[in-house]
Parts: structure tokens; C-alpha cells; sequence
């Protein structure tokens, strides 16, 4: 399989051209994809805040400057298709129709949470609306992801699985299998990296030597686009063709959104391992502020129409919020509940619009 | 009914579902053209085509990874690893992905991992493990073990409809070996039930697998010395029928555990945990195990014959057991 | 002597070795500039370099073969893993390449891999995992699991020492909790011997890790009922001091077993059925074990309380065989 | 890092410019390379035999036709090297001190086998004399492979680890880490894929769609290059530049040699499976007899010296097998014997020179 033009053109090359073709969205959806950007960092920014006052158990984390990822890649998908998101890509999980009260609840641990309070902020999902819970194991997402495409190859449905991964997660043997089994197997299946030039305190240095993430794709045969993470409307564009390459049965494509984890790997990290000019220099190019501005620039965000959403993200955030504060404690015996399924369950197919797993 | 070998009963299961269900698919190394290295799937590929009967890269991780996918979209997918000690391959997604997914999500995963297991077959330390244990000590998974033709077949049918992901250990040495009379069509063996094989009052002898028909010839040994051991047959591994265990060892108050796993951390230490803790009122003598020796598996038939319970050990251990 | 936490006697362990013996390096995720991630090798990579504090890949398998590697030329690594969980993405390399090294080659493969295990530090499902039993059940590997700061060094050195594959588990919980006066400079814990760290005659209460507090705490506490409960921290997993074990129990004829791992197919079953076979003669009651459930281990803290073996648990527990 | 020049000219330039440096060997080492070639296959030949008479307990497998790339490769070692071997390399492990007595003893599951009868004929080895012995496992020698490169790097050893592995094994997450961590830490390795177009039963277009192998290369950061499987001095060319590169500091390379799996994969496989014009086509390139044509042609092997040669190896052959024959079988309760090492056993440091490891 040849790899496309935006690759020879390097990087630069690549972000002009998938940024072309992202003038064909309609104004409404450039205001869709700037309210999940504002919508993500809304509520993680709230997280960060019951995070400091002790609210939040265990550790937290965010997609602080990954939201043009996030947004932008799965703007691109249709209503029946799949994700299989990690631990930066927050909005993708509300846009593929999980309510926010059910991540506030999820962050603090209770029985409105996706998983129950069984398990942590970012390990959340819901089958039945086509997301795939990750685990922690980083890339382990990728065999499934895989593995859903499959299924639909399987049952001749025109569905597209996406799925997201981190520049650490390259090097994992997950991540290897589970790109050269969709690759063989010509599934739908498009592949997000998100680098964000870190993994925890480890710089990209230590996770490949080659000169670009992208030249790992001829490889697994494979075509491979470098974008700019912080553009919004490169993303959707490399996604979009990914997703209509995917759908059309010509199997997966690996996109690498190049960014800058701006903040501590989880909110307990200092980072004092990362070049100060470098966080600067990214802190500069936020993804939203970025977006914002062009919108203003081309007169497609009015300030009423700025305010009013703003006021609507303030709503649902607070309103989110104090459904999952309402939310009790999950009961304590139930902890052993449902660790197998019982005879009657059924699986779904993944359809969009089915409720969340839990509670069922 | 049909004589059926071991194998040719997995077989049969298999057919019977993936006819039934067009939502059954097997995958895995050299399953398609070649019909699995030990020509389970034989003529599936013909029958079924590529994409029920699909031949795999050798990616163990990424096999049990699709499988899982499938399984989450509703599929119910078979997994075939090569042979069981390749498992280690996909530890990952079978011990953190599958075995967490309904507890942690409330969606059923319906996956089979086929694992070809067990020695004496001279395959040395990498083809002839016993690692079941593992399992059994990660919730979330369900264990099986057939020792006969009847349950490799009703175990398998029961493993491909449960909403659970089931690692099915298929004993390699009883794959010709074993060949009985099983029911044709539709034949289902609960999964958490064991079975006595043998009725007797003297003591209970424990076991699954290949070790089970030692047993049963070890049983038959003694009994010239009037021991009436009863034998039985445990099944399926998680869950454990514990009620066929503490009323077997109740009525006979003294149990012996056999198994080819390794002696150390076997499913043998959990039963006698097991009876040591719910059946102690009734136990007129230790609670004794023999399993093959803390080692790998050796490749010479002259050393696994050494390292595996043999029948006379097994004779042996019912006598001192019995005499108690 | 000095006081020194858990992680802290870790650490002084690490970095006596590290001054003493060239061949010994570490390697793992953010074990260098950032000194680990729960800081035990802060400051190593200045004191040691780059090739000596190895800030590894995200790669697991890559981490654990590159150590076996340099094991079989004579170096003497120490793999750390960021959480146990993850060790799951080495198994192969673990259970198959370097536990049946030796048996097979004659030649000695001196590995360290740093397990931080256990819950109660908010972690959920793949961050608190208590998996040692399939590391047990797994012949070729050491295995060992110190409760106390002067364990974790004495265990640690002794664990780069010896020639054998060793998989150290270090209680994350324990990490900051607790805190004692431990031997500085050389000082070695032998791999295999448990110790009695509280004498009784009523029962022996065996345990190990974080949950051997709780036991001690529970001895204390129903202490006021005239209940003297011996405590047994097995610290050594692989192998398990059989004499200790056997000698404690046949002293005081009760046996209770707890620890944190979930409870079917535990160590506690092994143990269980060590005692049940070999010191059956001796006693006086059933044979109890009491472990964390058989789920994931969950996140909430509330269902964490549940999860996990409590105090007060223990304590009902020792009561009610005490009165058996 | 620059992919190397032999790349661009595909295959066959590829195996032109690798042949052309093969000339500066001497005649005397010409001879040694077919006397490995030669010794590999009367080995394995006498096997075979044994195998139908049913003398070898289990699975039989030969390196049939692809002696070439094992003492093509190997012969580019110097003598303080390493090897990660596998299970087409007989002539690998000879080259490298171990007495082929031993390995027939490894065939009958004798006392006198690398292993004692312990393991089968294809996994054995011996750490001291610094050939690792695989396992089933299909690649994970590789990061075990990369550590003992990396164990060289840490003392300042300017030695070599040549590592060896199949097509089907490229597809497993342990190849991928352990190339990639030996990429990322410039390590003192060099890879040598057997592409014999088979893994069992499955063709390489289901290992990977990618246009070769060599393609994998960039996206590790190493150099790739492709070489006739069947032509020794090619093999031996490409083998002799990774390892200059590997010794000097340079990181590894990855050597991909095409040839065919002429055999079953193992004895028991009729190959019904493989199109019968392809095993025709390669069964006529039989490396061996490809080498004896050019050394015939080339003046550089008389009759005379030919006829020594087999008359050498028949005779190394069938006292090889004698000794094995006459090595008992182990002692049944040897079994639990060494599980564990002793306090008192230290590890060697791979000194070619020691003895194989078992018995002590
Ligand atoms: C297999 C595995 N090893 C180690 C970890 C611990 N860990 C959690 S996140 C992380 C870094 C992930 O980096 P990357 O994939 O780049 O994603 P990012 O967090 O930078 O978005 C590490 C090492 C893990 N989760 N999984
Ligand atoms: C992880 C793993 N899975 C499955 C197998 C079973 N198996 C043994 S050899 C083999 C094919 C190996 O193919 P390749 O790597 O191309 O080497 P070749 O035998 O062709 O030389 C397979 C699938 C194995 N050994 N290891
Ligand atoms: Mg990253
Ligand atoms: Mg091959």
C-alpha cells in the first residue's frame, strides 16, 4: 500500500494539507468542536480543583493541550462507529454519548460512575455505546480496538473503529501486534498517536530513534501522516481521511498528532524533568486559544454565541457535577458483584444510544 | 451416541456451535488452511470461510486481543493458542482485559481460549504445561478440564455460550488417547459441576485431566485389597464444585489430590484448603497431594516418567491413604 | 541501626549493592532522572550513570530480557517494574526464559525484578494487584515478600546475591506506613526462613506483607480475651520455610491464614494444604484462611475496606478458632 | 540514521553490492564456510534418519536450505562474540564451540545432550560458551539478545551479539521491543531474519503487508538490508558490515535473507499447503550446491579437498553419534535436579573457550 502525499512533505507539508481540507466543515461544526474543546478542559479543570481539595481518590489526570486531539479525531467518526480512547482524550468519551455527570461521578469513586467506583478516574468506558474501557497497560486498547474492527469486517458493517495511544505506548508489544493484525487484516481501524513528546518523566528519545513516528507506518504497510496536535481542524482532516480509507476497506492508518504534555504526567507530577522553555513554548500554542482565534478571525465565534457557551459549559459542569456529588458511595458488599456474568446477559453489537453498562 | 476420540469431540462441539451460531468464529496460528496444528479445525475454512476460520499472525497478544474486541461487539469468538504454553504470550489480555471486563463494565465477554495443555507427548518444558492454576487465581475467568470425550464436547459447547471468557484446557495426551461413546447434536455439561466417576467409601480420590484416568486405573488396582476408592472428576476448575468435593470427602472422610500440574501453588492446594477448612469434622486421615515435581517438564520420556504421578505412585498413596 | 521506612530500607539495600558490586545496575521506566516513581533510586543515576540506571522504554518484555540478558553475561540486574500489574507484559520472559534457565542450561541467572504490589493506596484494578501466586506456582523462581523495613533491605540484598531469578515484592502501602530501626551497611535477610514476630500458644496466625500488621494488630487486640496468638511472617514465598510453617502449627494446633492476595488458589491454599497433609496429626481445628475476595481489586476506598481482610476480620477470625 | 545504499537498489542490487565485498575472504576461509554449510546439513540429514527410525522422541526440525544464512551470518563473528540462535541454525551453534556429539546426545534426549535430555533438539545452547538457547517462544531471544549486547556495552566489551529469527516471529511483540530497545540504546546487535516466506503453515502475507521486511528498518531508527538467503558470501558480506557497524558503536541493523523453507516445518509436515512450483523453483537454488558450483568454478575446491571434506564430516558425523549413542539416558531422578542454582555458582561472563554449561 503506498503511503499518501502528506508524507513527503514532511511535517509541515503534512499539517498545511490535512489543514486544507478542514474548510469543508459548516460554521455549526467548527462551534461543536470548539465546545468539546472548552467542554473537555472544563471539566477537567473542575477535576483539577476537587483533585487539591482531597476529593478526588487516587491519582488524576489530564488532556491538558491534547484536546484538538481528542476532539478533532473523533469529530471525524459517524454515529455507529467505535473508540477506544486512553488516559488524554477526555472529550472523545463525551462525545461518543457519555454523560458528564457519569465521569464526575467516576472520578470520585461512586456507584454513578461508569465503572461503580471500581475503578479510577481514566479507566472508564461503556461497551454498549462503543467505548472501550482502557486499561492501564498501556497499548493493550489496540489488540481490542483491533478486534472490534474485526467484528465489523466480520458482519459486513460499515464501521470504523479509532482508536488513541501515546508516543510510550509505541514500543509496547501490544501496540505492535495490534497494529500489524488490523494491517494484515485490512480492518477499519485508524490509529491516533498522540505524542506528546513525553511518557511519565521519559522523553521520546528513549522510545524510538527513528526520525519520525510516521516512518514506522511502511513498516506495517501502512499509511502514515504527520499532523499538528494543536490544530484542531488538521486532526479532524487526517482523521477524516483515515476514517473514509478505513471505511472503504482499505485497513488502518497511523496518524501522528505531534504535541507537548503541558502538564505533570498525573496531576502529582512536578515535571521538573522537562525544559522549562519547551512547556513555555507549547503553553503558547494552546490548542483552544489557538482554535478561538482563528474562529474570531474568521468571524465564525460571535461574542454572544462565545458567552452563551461558555454559560452552557458552566451549566452542565456544575450541573454534572452535582448529580455525581449526589450520587452515594457504591455499597460495600457489592464488591463482589458481577465479577461474572450471569447465564442470561447478552452482549450488544456496540450500537450507539445503548445505555452505559453500568448500572445495567 | 457416537464413539468419538477426544479430539474428534472437541471437533463435533465446535461444528455443532459455529453452525448454529453464525456470531461463533475461531481464530488463531495455522487454524485455516492447515486445519490447526492438530487438525481440530479440519475442513472449517471450506465450511465456514476466512473470515469465521481466520489464520492468525503469530501474535498471541494481538489473537486474544481481537478475540476480546469481537467478544465486546457481541461476537463469540475461540481462541486457539498453538499449544497452552504460548498463553504467556497474551497474559496481559487474558488476566487484566478479559478477566476484569464485566466486573469492571457490566458487559458480558463471551470468549473461549482453547489450550492445548498437559505433557506426555514429548514436548518438553515449552510445550507440555500445566499452567491452569494461574487462572484459577484471577477472578473473572472461568477454568475447565475435560478428561473425557463426552465433557471436551459438552464443556466446549458450554464454554462458547457463556457470557464469561472461559480458558478451555484441552489435555493433548487425550486427545487419541481418550475415545468413548458421546452424545451426537446438542450436548451441554454445565460448567462448575464435577462428577463422580467411580462411586466407593474408602477415600476420595480428587482429579481432572490426563491424571484422572491414572487414577481410575490406580482405583481399580487396589480394589483387589477391598479398598473402595471413589474417583472424582473435577471438571471445571473455577468455580470449583465445592459441594460435589466436601460430600464426596464427607462421606469417605480422606481425600487424595492428584493432578500433572506442578506440585507448588497447584489447583490441588486450593482443594485441600478447601477441605481442610470446610470438611475437617470428617476427615479421618491427612489431606494428601501428588502432583509432578517442582520442575519444568522435562523433553525425555525417561524424566517425565519420573516427574508425573504414575499409576503405581498413585496406587501407593491410595494404600498408605486407606490404611490410615 | 537507623529508622528508616519501608522505602527507605529499600533504597540504603539497592544502593549498598550498587557501591559493592559493579555488575549490579538497575533498569525500568523513569528509574533515572526521575529517580523512579515512587522515588526509591532518587539520586542514583547522578551516583551511578546512564549505564548503570537505565531509564528503559515502555516496554516490559524488552526490560525483563534485556536484565535476563545481562544476567547470563554476569551481571547482576534489577528490573524494576513501574507497578507488579505490569509484569503481566513480561511473562514470557519471566515464567518461561528465566525460571527454567538454570534447570535447563546448568548456568545461573542472577535477576532482581522490583514487584511494587499490594492495595490500599487508592490504586484500582491495575495498580494494586497482589499477584505472587503465579509466581509461586511457577518452578526456577524465588519469591519473597518482606513486611518490615529491615526485611525489604536484608531480602533485597540478599536477592541480588543469589543466582536465582528473584521476584521481590514490595508492599506500596508499606512504603511510608512503616517505619523501624534497620542494620546499616551490610545486612542480609535469608531467602527461605520466616520468622515468629509474635510467640503465642492459643493459634499460629501466618501471614506476610501488608496484612501481617493487621494480624499483629489483631493479635493485640483480642490479647485482653487471653488469647496468645503467634504471629509468623513467612517472608519467603519460594521457597516456604516448611519447618517454621510446620513447627508453629504443630506447637499450637490452629491455623489461621491470611493475606491480601484474593483467596481462591492463594499462597494461603498452598499453605493450607501443607499444613493439612503434613501436620494433620497435630490439629485441633479446621484449617482457616482469610484472604481479600475473589473480584478485582477496586478503586473506591469504601469497596477497598470491603475488599480487603479487615482488623477486625482477623480478629473474629481468631476468636472463633480459638474457641474452636 | 541513514538507511544504507543497498537498500535503495531493492533485492537484487542488494545481493550484488553484499556479494561483491564477499571477495576479500581467503580460500581457506571459503572452505571453512562450506564445511559449516556442508557439516549443517550431514547433521541434520543424519537426523532426519534417526527421526524415521523413530529414535528422536517429539518433533524433528531442520535448517534445510537455510545454511547459508546461519554460516553466512555467523562467520562474520570474531571469536569473543555472541548468539541468539534459533531453530534453523544448526551449523550456528557448531561454529561456536559446541561438539557435535552433543547435539546428537540433545537429539536422543541423552545424559550427554546441552540439556540432559531435558529439553528438546532444537532448544539447547550453552551460556558459557555464549550461545543463548532459545525457547518455543518465537522471539524471545530478541531483547534477551539485546541484554546480553547490552551487558557489553555496560563493561566496555567491543563485542557482537548476532541474533536469529523467522518471519512468522517479526509479528510478535517481543521482536518489536527488543529490536526497539536495542535501537533506542544503540546496542552492539545484529538481527538476522530467516525469511523463508513460511511460518508453519502460514505465508508471509499474513505476518505483514508491508513491501519487505527491510521496510521495518526507519521505523526503529536502524539501517535494513536485504540479501539472497541462499548465496553464503552475501549473507556473509551484509553480516560482516552490521557487525563493524554494531562493534564501532553504531547500533544495530537489521539483515533481511529471503529464501524458502524447502522442508516441512518440522518433519512431521507434508507441506501440502505450499504451491508445489515453489519448493521446485527454491529446491534448485539449494545453497549448498549454489556455493560448491562457485567454489568448483572458481577453482577453489579440488576433488581431492572435496573428498577429504566429506569423508571428514561422515566421520565427524558418525563418531559424533556414537559418543550420543553410548551417553546414558539421564538418571530418572535427575529430573528435579537444578531447578534452582546453588548459593556458590556464579555466572560466567560468555567467554567462548568455557565449557557447555551442563554437566558442571
Ligand atoms: C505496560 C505499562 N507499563 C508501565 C505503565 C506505567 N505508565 C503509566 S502512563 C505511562 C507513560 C505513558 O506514556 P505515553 O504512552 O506516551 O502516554 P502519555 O501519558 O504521555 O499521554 C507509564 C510508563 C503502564 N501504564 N503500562
Ligand atoms: C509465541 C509462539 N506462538 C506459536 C508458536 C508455535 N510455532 C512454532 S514455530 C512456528 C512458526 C515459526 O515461524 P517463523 O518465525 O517464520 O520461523 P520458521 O519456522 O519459519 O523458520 C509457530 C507458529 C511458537 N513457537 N511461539
Ligand atoms: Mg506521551
Ligand atoms: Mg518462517
Amino acid at each position: 500500500m503506498a503511503v499518501p502525499e502528506t508524507q513527503e512533505g514532511g511535517l509541515v507539508g503534512a499539517i498545511q494539507a490535512a489543514s486544507a481540507k478542514g474548510e469543508t466543515l459548516a460554521p455549526s461544526d467548527l462551534l461543536e468542536i470548539l465546545y468539546h474543546m472548552r467542554l473537555q478542559r472544563a471539566v477537567e479543570d473542575r477535576g483539577v480543583k476537587l483533585y487539591y481539595q482531597g476529593r478526588i481518590p487516587g491519582a488524576y489526570f489530564t488532556g491538558w493541550g491534547h484536546e484538538a486531539i481528542a476532539v478533532g479525531a473523533t469529530y471525524a467518526l459517524g454515529p455507529q462507529d467505535l473508540l477506544a480512547p486512553m488516559h488524554r482524550d477526555l472529550a472523545a468519551y463525551i462525545m461518543r454519548g457519555i454523560p458528564v455527570r457519569r465521569i464526575f461521578a467516576q472520578f470520585l469513586d461512586r456507584e454513578g460512575g461508569l465503572t461503580r467506583g471500581r475503578d479510577g478516574n481514566i479507566h472508564m468506558g461503556s461497551p454498549s455505546l462503543g467505548v472501550l474501557p482502557f486499561i492501564s497497560h498501556m497499548a493493550a486498547s489496540v489488540p481490542v480496538a483491533a478486534g472490534m474492527a474485526l467484528a465489523c469486517r466480520q458482519r459486513d458493517e460499515a464501521r470504523v473503529v479509532l482508536t488513541f495511544f501515546g508516543d510510550g505506548a509505541t514500543s509496547t508489544g501490544a501496540w505492535h501486534e495490534g497494529v500489524n493484525f488490523a494491517a494484515v487484516l485490512r480492518l477499519p481501524l485508524v490509529l491516533v498517536l498522540e505524542n506528546n513528546q513525553y511518557a511519565y518523566s521519559t522523553p521520546v528519545s528513549r522510545q524510538t530513534v527513528a526520525q519520525s513516528f510516521v516512518d514506522k507506518a511502511p513498516g506495517y504497510g501502512i499509511p502514515g501522516v504527520a499532523v499538528d496536535g494543536n490544530d484542531v481542524l488538521a486532526v479532524f482532516a487526517a482523521a477524516r481521511e483515515a476514517v473514509t480509507r478505513a471505511r472503504r476497506g482499505d485497513g488502518p492508518t497511523l496518524i501522528e498528532c505531534r504535541t507537548m504534555r503541558v502538564r505533570g504526567h498525573s496531576e502529582a507530577d512536578k515535571t521538573f524533568y522537562v525544559p522549562q522553555e519547551l512547556l513555555q513554548e507549547w503553553a503558547a500554542r494552546d490548542p483552544i486559544a489557538l482554535f478561538e482565534r482563528r474562529l474570531r478571525e474568521e468571524g465564525d465565534l460571535s461574542s454572544e454565541v462565545d458567552r452563551a457557551m461558555l454559560e452552557r459549559i458552566a451549566r452542565e459542569v456544575e450541573e454534572g457535577l452535582a448529580w455525581a456529588e449526589a450520587s452515594p458511595e457504591p455499597a460495600p458488599e457489592s464488591v463482589s458483584e458481577g465479577v461474572y456474568a450471569e447465564e442470561r446477559e447478552e452482549s450488544g453489537r456496540g450500537e450507539a444510544g445503548e445505555d452505559p453498562s453500568w448500572p445495567r | 451416541m457416537a464413539q468419538m476420540t477426544y479430539l474428534e469431540a472437541i471437533r463435533d462441539g465446535l461444528l455443532g456451535e459455529m453452525r448454529r451460531d453464525p456470531g461463533v468464529f475461531v481464530i488463531g496460528e495455522d487454524v485455516g488452511v492447515y486445519g490447526g496444528a492438530f487438525g481440530v479445525t479440519k475442513g472449517f475454512l471450506e465450511e465456514f470461510g476466512p473470515w469465521r476460520v481466520i489464520d492468525a499472525p503469530l501474535a498471541e497478544t494481538a489473537n486474544v486481543g481481537a478475540g476480546i474486541g469481537a467478544a465486546v461487539m457481541g461476537m463469540r469468538p475461540i481462541v486457539e493458542m498453538q499449544f497452552a504454553d504460548f498463553v504467556t504470550d497474551a497474559f496481559t489480555q487474558v488476566v487484566n482485559m478479559a478477566a476484569k471486563f464485566h466486573w469492571r463494565t457490566g458487559h458480558p465477554l463471551p470468549l473461549v481460549i482453547r489450550m492445548p495443555y498437559g505433557g506426555d507427548v514429548k514436548g518438553g518444558p515449552f510445550h507440555s504445561q500445566c499452567m491452569e492454576a494461574w487462572f484459577v487465581h484471577t477472578p473473572g475467568l472461568r477454568v475447565v478440564a475435560p478428561a473425557f470425550a463426552e465433557d471436551a464436547k459438552g464443556l466446549l459447547v458450554a464454554a462458547i455460550r457463556d457470557p464469561n471468557p472461559v480458558m478451555y484446557f484441552e489435555h493433548k495426551h487425550l486427545y487419541r488417547y481418550q475415545r468413548e461413546e458421546v452424545p451426537e447434536g446438542e450436548h451441554v455439561t454445565p460448567i462448575g459441576r464435577a462428577r463422580i466417576v467411580r462411586e466407593g467409601a474408602t477415600l476420595s480420590v480428587i482429579s481432572y485431566g490426563w491424571m484422572l484416568h491414572k487414577c481410575l486405573q490406580a482405583a481399580d488396582a487396589v480394589a483387589a485389597d477391598g479398598i473402595v476408592a471413589e474417583v472424582l472428576d473435577l471438571r471445571s476448575l473455577a468455580p470449583l464444585d465445592r459441594d460435589a468435593i466436601l460430600g464426596s470427602v464427607r462421606k469417605t472422610g480422606k481425600a487424595l489430590i492428584v493432578h500433572e500440574a506442578t506440585r507448588t501453588g497447584g489447583v490441588g492446594a486450593e482443594v485441600a484448603a478447601l477441605v481442610a477448612e470446610e470438611a475437617f469434622e470428617s476427615l479421618d486421615g491427612p489431606v494428601v497431594r501428588l502432583a509432578s515435581e517442582d520442575a519444568p517438564v522435562p523433553h525425555s520420556p525417561v524424566l517425565e516418567a519420573a516427574f508425573q504421578p504414575s499409576m503405581d505412585e498413585i496406587a501407593g498413596a491410595i494404600h498408605r491413604l486407606a490404611a490410615y
